[in-house]
């Protein structure tokens, strides 16, 4: 499979542990970093995994953060995505199964590398299987109104790294 | 503190519990689905309203997973919804996302522990700080 | 495979869930207190003996919080017994630890995630190999 | 406080950080190893952090493996343990609240550094609330005859190291 994954600069060694786990299953994997652990901000790396899933570049994302909650709310906001956080194999299991969820996210401080793998293998695994009842939640997701102009623009975030740069917002 | 609890029919005998935990303790919590049989979409859409009209303070949504009511709440623009099982995630998200909304899988989660992650959630503030760029970049978003 | 499951007064409601989960599944299982109202110390003694006289090839315990279970069934000797509310762990004590017990916490995990828990646990096989050492020694002690 | 603590191989790295942020808290560590990441056995650790706490040379004990599991099972055969395996913060405050818990367990693999430092912190600063039900529980635990001829003995795993380094245990 073809398979996005981000994150923040707090879990950048797991992600890279990630990276290298999903490869050697025979994985595909599009690194949309962040690489090191300079600080940055999660919305960034949301926004461009969830895109390469949105495109259909790749079949699915994973996102992980400190908590998991930033990088897959970024994410969640792309149009197209549903993004799962968990904490157990069982949410993402029925995740994928009921609610064709294209992207997993998971927190780096909150869950330990095992089950993180095991809850990849599974999301993987599982397939999505369409009732009546899921393809209306999926349909309803999918009218509510999203703002498809962010889709693939590079300098979306601008005036905000701007005003970051320019000591903007406080450091601490 | 105003807190709104809601639930589709799954979340039903949690939120009844959480709501009487709650406001044992106090806090004012107000049910946005009393009385309603309403399908995750639907709560999880009636509880981000609650919190973009600022009829609540804050809001705890329950379904048989948690996830998809997650999913729905964040589609909505200004929304950052956190599905939590641990109390470390709950006081986090709000200390840096600034989370209003978080959703419990009533599925997954046993009574005590919603109780403590309803707790840390309800107890926590936002950080502010460096963490407000990331908030404007989420809410730019959708 | 017979599997006995148990539990004191907090932990009722979630045994007989699991139960009759696990029947429909085609589990042999047996309820080790049924009709009696023990304290989470005699009914985790309980179980301790169904392992040690093997009349059950595993066993689940529930208590309000899976723990104080875990610590009682653990002070008998050639037990070793984990406390869980995921599915790895489930999978994995068994293959590394050789695990014939496990508790759960009615008041931590909910019934989907017991569940899960319980059929992991039940489908995984010891390993054996290089954690043979291990459990030689656990066994060895108290 | 005086905390000992231990772990095996697998989650060494945790240990190590555990060390230095309870250091930092102002805390006393007693480092049981083990200190590297070659093989051993986790039944060594459990018994050694233990038997500080057991013998009152330390306050409490944390213990790391995997998933717990393994660790905390070998700490609780020494008597006077009570060690609590958790995977959440509030199965943590009850076991000292209402069991007097005296050594803490996790899972390295399946907990994440922030839940664990949150967990230990909570384990730390709760106080145990002596009820007639819990005084009752642990008057119990203690009846159940234990063997205490393995305390500080440092010899008593050799017959099973023995026959590992003679080849006697699988390697895979």
């Amino acid at each position: 499979m073809k398979i996005s994954i981000g994150c923040d600069h707090i879990v950048t060694d797991l992600k890279n542990h990630l990276v290298d786990y999903l490869t050697d299953k025979g994985h595909e994997v599009i690194d949309n970093g962040t690489y090191d652990n300079e600080r940055t901000h999660y919305p960034i790396y949301g926004k461009k995994t969830a895109e390469k899933v949105s495109s259909g570049e790749a079949d699915l994302g994973i996102v992980v953060c400190g908590t998991g909650v930033g990088i897959s709310v970024s994410a969640n906001k792309v149009k197209g995505i549903r993004a799962a956080l968990v904490r157990d194999i069982e949410t993402a299991r029925y995740a994928k199964k009921q609610l064709n969820a294209n992207v997993l996210a998971m927190g780096g401080r909150i869950t330990g590398a095992g089950v993180i793998e095991e809850t990849i293998d599974t999301f993987l695994e599982t397939k999505y299987e369409e009732t009546e009842e899921s393809k209306k939640l999926i349909e309803k997701i999918e009218s509510i109104p999203m703002n498809e102009e962010l889709i693939g623009d590079e300098q979306y975030f601008d005036e905000f790294i701007e005003k970051w740069n320019n000591g903007g917002y406080p450091a601490n | 503190m105003k807190i709104a609890i809601a639930s589709d029919e799954n979340g039903l005998q949690l939120k009844n519990h959480l709501k009487a935990h709650l406001e044992k303790q106090g806090y004012d919590v107000s049910d946005a689905t009393s009385n309603q049989s309403l399908d995750l979409f639907d709560a999880a859409t009636e509880v981000a309203k609650v919190i973009s009209n600022k009829e609540a303070d804050r809001a705890i949504m329950i379904d048989e997973y948690g996830v998809g009511s997650s999913i729905v709440a964040n589609k909505y623009k200004g929304i950052i919804c956190a599905n939590v099982a641990d109390e470390h995630s709950a006081e986090m998200t709000v200390r840096h996302n600034s989370t209003k909304i978080i959703t419990l899988g009533s599925g997954i989660v046993g009574n005590k522990l919603a109780e403590k992650i309803c707790e840390a959630f309800i107890k926590a503030d936002y950080d502010g700080g460096r963490h407000q760029i990331r908030v404007d970049m989420v809410n730019k978003m959708c």
